[in-house]
């Protein structure tokens, strides 16, 4: 389900910007870093949890507004580097502010332990996020699909000249769909941290799988990522109960397959 | 092309080639120096230990005034990015460039084996303190030397003190980092657990670096163990010990961390994940040794938080290292590996002895069980320590049948 | 003797049908117009011929051969050239290479091919000067593509079919978006090719058309509708209904 | 010769003086993989996040060869430009079907597979702990183990390296695949074909790296992981990118910049990512086409001031 919302997000980015944004796992762990922090201040996880994201999201306006937008129409080898460059920074300013050293972050105390699923025991936080990111991924749903702003993104998607044609502002969709992926990784990065705790590269791992996804799906191909993201993550658990040191190296190899055989992806109708 | 035309570009080249210049320029060392470089993590995935092993080294040799042997001792850092390749591009050049020949690190195990063939090539000392066998085992040479305890050292104490703990505990279940540390740790602890009746319910690995921790939990929990115990390192053992608790296994269940840095993953956990949590360590700031007492003060006293095992071995081998220049009498490499061989002194953790014939420091190893979070007296106060073993590995296991020559 | 013929050709795109069965053929030497409205297919037309497109059925006889189904590249090799509607140069590259590329590209034998100093083809550099100097840019020989005006994009657009020694010369409307002045100057440099090269040409401006063509193929929907000498379409009913008065008589 | 030669010349024997001699040997080492890169990247147009994948795969098959069977060095060096070329005619071959951002990604999909194979394969190449023990043998007769010797050894190949590619950006293929950067299909609709004009840059950009591959090797006596890592294709990319990607001499330019830049702040300064960082992020938005074209711009404002 995680994967699912870092994909989508992703998917939003690469679909209607066109780039590809490598400093999404920069703010996916800025996402988790927010939360702890908000958790501090705030003194409750539930504020935090929705604050977080919001954070990020800003983040996200004023790297699309300072940086990205004079790129559009350089190639992808500057979008790439600019991207990288980027993700460093925000990793390096990580680890400067709240040092190198990983931090941990307890679920609130109501979602804590295991719950006995008869067949298994399984933590309560992470039915939560499972409902929790279900229910993200039905509302992105929901709204790509059933909302006028949804409608213009996904038409940003399918043909932007179209969609400045129409009298809508281009630079501010791309604004707005870059805030939003950066929006989701960020939700996603804080609902990961009571799970899997906290270092400054903890979103490594993530934009390698976000990207996984995005190549699954077909680039901005957005209900696609969702389900691409709930494969790639059932896959990998269950090739790890198998082999667990080829889990990674097989999303790998069936990203590898999909680009070569259905470059529109696994859903791809193009 | 970008309408640069070829004068444009000598130019540029010379301009480039002035701007070499700006770069430290190649510093043979003074022959009244020693050069020693620490070789740690400043970026990558051990970066988070780097700084602290930089501590622990410069406080070992600031206590001596920074001199041996009436020498002055030059330290030096380089940033080994937790990767093979760059820690041995740096420990090379800073060999031919600076003329160190002492390396002390680095934290990585892997990383560490592959400085330990540049310190047999280039005929440099060095000193590693970790969880590989193979360093003073089927890679041995005689420049290379391990600080930390012997994995049968460890597995020893740990199921020995355990088991002592509680006798009928004997479903154990095993979740073991897929390498050569793991490996060796974990056929040790099935070697000791016989001895005791200890049943294995299960033994999974998972891959170096492992951050998706619940399938391995699933499938510990499924086997209804009577104990967790981890053979993994750093943030794969916080990670899967967070997880384990995130399922509802501890504090029901107690687990072990076998082979842990103590503090510096302590401090990454809540309290309520520690309950019930055992862990084994090369090092625990409590340790009752009068130099072990000393260098917590001082280090507490700098920098306001009690020392992990990290900076201990980075303390631990510098002192080892003067002392053996000590009793050396010389600073030459050859002369230093030849009197740390058999040395033995009391030290940072108690007697110690450094093997001549694996280069394997013989030494005590600590078992510690954490505190309830209302026994803490404050929020480093994580554990006490309920034993410490020195068993040392039987001779027919040691895997180093020949050290070779200098 | 034709040196060009299709045979039903046709290209369709799932239910549209972009080129419907086209018959005709282009006599050695000749300037052969093809006119029709917008969307008519004859753009569709020349990507078939040029091996852009596969056809979905029918023939294209080039010398004696089929080559539909040919690869583009392929078909380039075998002398037949093309200029695109919407300038396709090369922009970063200078005029002169521009036109050397594919002076290059009709060499017999490629030897040398990434060992050989580019500078060292001489032949090559004669021929791709000697084609500037007929559109009138061998002043600007030097300059990068992407930096002169329109109009000179256009000369180049056209220099650079030239510079390949076609056999079969297509060009897809080689005064599109010029000036009143500009367009006098291309129908100029148009003329003077004709009678050398076999030519095939999509125009809008329909005088232009009617002074310079040999014979005209008008197409309506993807299907050819008439063909004939300039003055046999002027007069043909069709051909005004099609075009509902589009453009008058001059 | 020409003034651009004497420079190169020049640099290459003034350069160890100035710098440590390994920094030195690894800054032409990582130019001789920059120069095949940018035949891709900047001359073809085609950004290729993959190119480890060559250096690597040359750097293990000569490394395990150097190892067990002690084979010369000349050998080695042959063997390894093969290998690189090879490699890199696999990954062309299925790459060059797709373009834009679908290329990137499979060159990086397809790097990740020969890292997980290089991970897994342990018996071959020590897997997370690297390839250790690659010897330096000698070369016709002459020892390299110094320093300074290998250096001359890498220093010399790389100007050969150097004058190679420069003769191939010269020559019509040099012309051709910029014709291909530039416009495709005008360059397809001249005669040239262009997924084989590609794979053609592939070969050539795979032969350069597996050089550059068998060097390194040679020159730390391990083979590491990370040299077949997809964050290794990230730095070359970089690096040619800070030097100025589609002039000859940017990857070089770059190569010097982006290690001597790494190494030096590295020794000073723990968090010297975020400069490379910042670097990146004012070379995209300031001073898009490198030192190269900052250098151009330099000397067009001394022209018009002075």
């Amino acid at each position: 389900m995680l994967y699912a919302l870092m994909g989508i997000g992703l998917s939003i980015i690469t679909g209607v910007l066109n780039i590809p944004n490598f400093a999404h796992g920069a703010l996916f762990a800025l996402g988790a870093y927010f939360l702890v922090t908000l958790i501090q201040l705030l003194g409750n996880f539930w504020l935090a949890l929705l604050l977080a994201p919001l954070g990020v999201g800003v983040i996200g306006i004023v790297i699309e507004y300072g940086g990205i937008r004079p790129l559009y129409r350089a190639g992808h080898d500057y979008q790439l580097l600019l991207t990288f460059g980027l993700s460093l920074i925000v990793t390096e300013g990580i680890i400067i502010v709240w040092s190198p050293v990983g931090m941990s972050q307890l679920p609130p105390p109501i979602l804590r332990g295991g719950v006995d699923l008869g067949i298994t025991i399984y933590p309560r936080y992470r039915l939560f996020v499972m409902a929790a990111a279900a229910l993200l991924v039905l509302g992105a749903w929901l709204f790509l699909e059933r909302t006028r702003y949804g409608a213009i993104m996904r038409a940003g998607i399918e043909d932007k000249e179209m969609v400045s044609l129409l009298g809508i502002d281009i630079h501010r969709l791309f604004t707005a769909a870059f805030a939003l992926g950066c929006v989701l990784a960020g939700i996603a990065g804080a609902l990961t941290a009571p799970i899997r705790g906290l270092n400054p590269w903890m979103g490594v791992d993530m934009l390698g799988i976000a990207f996984v996804v995005v190549a699954l799906a077909g680039l901005g191909n957005l209900l696609g990522s969702i389900v691409a993201g709930l494969l790639v993550g059932v896959a990998q658990s269950l090739v790890a109960l198998v082999w667990p040191e080829a889990s990674v190296a097989v999303i790998f190899g069936v990203m590898t397959v999909v680009l070569l055989v259905r470059p529109q992806g696994l859903f791809g109708i193009r | 092309m970008s309408g640069l035309s070829r004068r444009d570009v000598v130019k540029l080249g010379s301009a480039a080639a002035a701007f070499g210049i700006g770069f430290p320029t190649v510093l043979r060392a003074q022959p009244k120096e020693v050069v020693m470089l620490g070789l740690w993590s400043f970026t990558g995935a051990f970066s988070d230990v780097g700084p602290v092993l930089d501590r622990g080294m410069k406080l070992a040799l600031e206590e001596r005034g920074m001199k041996v042997q009436s020498k002055t001792i030059k330290y030096i850092t380089r940033d080994d990015e937790t990767k093979a390749g760059s820690a041995t591009r740096r420990a090379e050049e800073a060999v031919d460039s600076d003329g160190a020949k002492f390396i002390i690190g680095p934290w990585s195990s892997g990383v560490a084996l592959a400085v330990s063939e540049v310190a047999k090539r280039k005929k440099v000392f060095h000193y590693f303190s970790g969880g590989t066998e193979d360093i003073s085992g089927a890679r041995c040479h005689r420049y290379s030397f391990q600080w930390a305890a012997s994995p049968y050292t460890a597995a020893k104490t740990v199921v020995d003190t355990f088991m002592q703990a509680n006798p009928k505990a004997k479903r154990w279940h095993l979740l073991v980092a897929d390498y050569a540390f793991g490996w060796s740790v974990e056929k040790y602890i099935k070697e000791v657990g016989k001895g005791h009746g200890i049943e294995f319910v299960g033994a999974d690995r998972h891959p170096l670096g492992e951050r998706e921790f619940s399938n391995y939990v699933t499938k510990a929990a499924g086997n209804k163990p009577d104990v967790v115990a981890m053979i993994n390192f750093g943030l794969d053992a916080v990670t899967g010990a967070r997880e384990i608790f995130n399922f509802g296994l501890t504090p029901k269940v107690p687990l072990i961390l076998t082979w842990s840095s103590g503090v510096e993953e302590l401090v990454q956990l809540n309290p309520e994940i520690r309950e019930n949590l055992w862990v084994g360590s090369n090092f625990y700031y409590t340790a009752d040794t009068p130099i072990a007492r000393e260098f917590v003060k001082s280090y507490q006293a700098k920098f306001g938080n009690p020392p992990g095992y990290a900076p201990a071995a980075a303390y631990g081998m510098t002192r080892m290292t003067l002392a053996a220049m000590d009793k050396a009498k010389s600073t030459e490499v050859a002369d230093v590996v030849k009197a740390l061989e058999g040395l033995e002194l009391d030290d940072l953790v108690g007697r110690m002895r450094v093997d001549a014939k694996t280069h394997q420091t013989l030494r005590p190893y600590f078992f510690m069980r954490c505190k309830k979070k209302d026994a803490m007296k404050g929020p480093m106060d994580f554990a006490d320590i309920i034993a410490t073993g020195s068993t040392p590995l039987p001779a027919e296991y040691a895997a180093c049948k020949d050290i070779g020559s200098l | 003797m034709p040196l060009v013929r299709t045979e039903r050709l046709t290209k369709s795109f799932g239910a549209l049908v972009a080129v419907d069965a086209v018959t005709f053929a282009v006599d050695e030497g000749s300037l052969h117009s093809v006119i029709g409205p917008n969307g008519a297919g004859k753009t569709t037309l020349f990507n078939l011929l040029t091996g852009q497109l596969a056809p979905t059925s029918g023939r294209i006889v080039f010398d004696g051969r089929d080559i539909a189904g040919t690869p583009p590249h392929g078909i380039a090799r075998l002398g037949i050239a093309r200029s695109f509607q919407r300038t396709s140069i090369f922009p970063t590259l200078s005029i002169l290479d521009n036109v050397w590329l594919a002076a290059f590209a009709r060499q017999r034998s490629w030897r040398g091919l990434a060992w050989r100093r580019a500078d060292r083809y001489s032949e090559v550099a004669e021929r791709a000067m000697a084609v500037l100097g007929e559109v009138g840019l061998e002043e600007k020989a030097g300059e990068p593509a992407g930096a002169i005006s329109h109009g000179e994009q256009r000369q180049l657009e056209l220099a650079i079919g030239l510079a390949a020694a076609p056999r079969l010369l297509l060009l897809d409307e080689p005064a599109a978006g010029l000036s009143p002045e500009e367009t006098k100057r291309m129908v100029t440099l148009v003329s003077k090719l004709k009678g050398r090269y076999t030519i095939i040409l999509i125009e809008h401006k329909i005088d232009v058309v009617m002074s310079m063509s040999d014979r005209i193929s008008v197409m309506h929907f993807g299907s050819l509708i008439a063909e004939g000498a300039p003055a046999e379409i002027q007069r043909s009913p069709e051909v005004r209904r099609a075009y509902l008065g589009g453009f008058a008589a001059p | 010769m020409s003034r651009a030669w004497l420079v190169t010349l020049a640099t290459v024997v003034l350069l160890p003086v100035f710098v440590r001699h390994t920094i030195a040997t690894e800054i032409w080492i990582f130019a001789i993989f920059g120069l095949g890169l940018n035949l891709l990247m900047g001359y073809t147009g085609l950004l290729s996040f993959g190119q480890a994948t060559f250096f690597g795969a040359a750097a293990y098959a000569v490394g395990y060869l150097l190892k067990h069977y002690a084979i010369n060095v000349v050998l080695a060096l042959a063997i390894g430009v093969a290998v690189g070329a090879a490699s890199a005619a696999l990954v062309g071959y299925l790459c060059v079907q797709r373009s834009g951002l679908y290329f990137i990604m499979l060159t990086f999909a397809l790097n990740q597979m020969f890292y997980f194979t290089a991970y897994q394969w342990t018996t071959v190449t020590g897997g997370e702990d690297g390839m250790p023990g690659v010897p330096r043998p000698e070369v016709l007769g002459l020892d390299i183990h110094a320093p300074l010797a290998y250096y001359t050894v890498v220093a010399l190949l790389f100007v050969l390296a150097l004058w190679i590619m420069r003769r191939i950006v010269e020559s019509p293929l040099g012309k051709i695949l910029q014709s291909i950067r530039d416009n495709e299909l005008r360059a397809e609709a001249l005669g040239y074909n262009v997924p084989r004009m590609k794979l053609v840059a592939f070969v050539l950009g795979g032969a350069f790296a597996g050089l550059a591959g068998v060097l390194y090797a040679m020159l730390f006596g391990i083979v590491p992981l990370e040299a077949i890592g997809f964050v290794f294709s990230g730095n070359v990319v970089f690096a040619t990118l800070i030097g100025g990607s589609g002039s000859l001499y940017g990857p070089v330019i770059g190569s010097f910049v982006f290690i001597w830049l790494s190494e030096s702040v590295s020794a000073i300064w723990a968090r010297w990512p975020l400069l490379l960082g910042v670097a990146f992020v004012v070379v995209v938005l300031f001073l898009r086409g490198g030192v190269v074209e900052a250098w151009a711009r330099y000397r067009a404002w001394r022209h018009a001031s002075g």
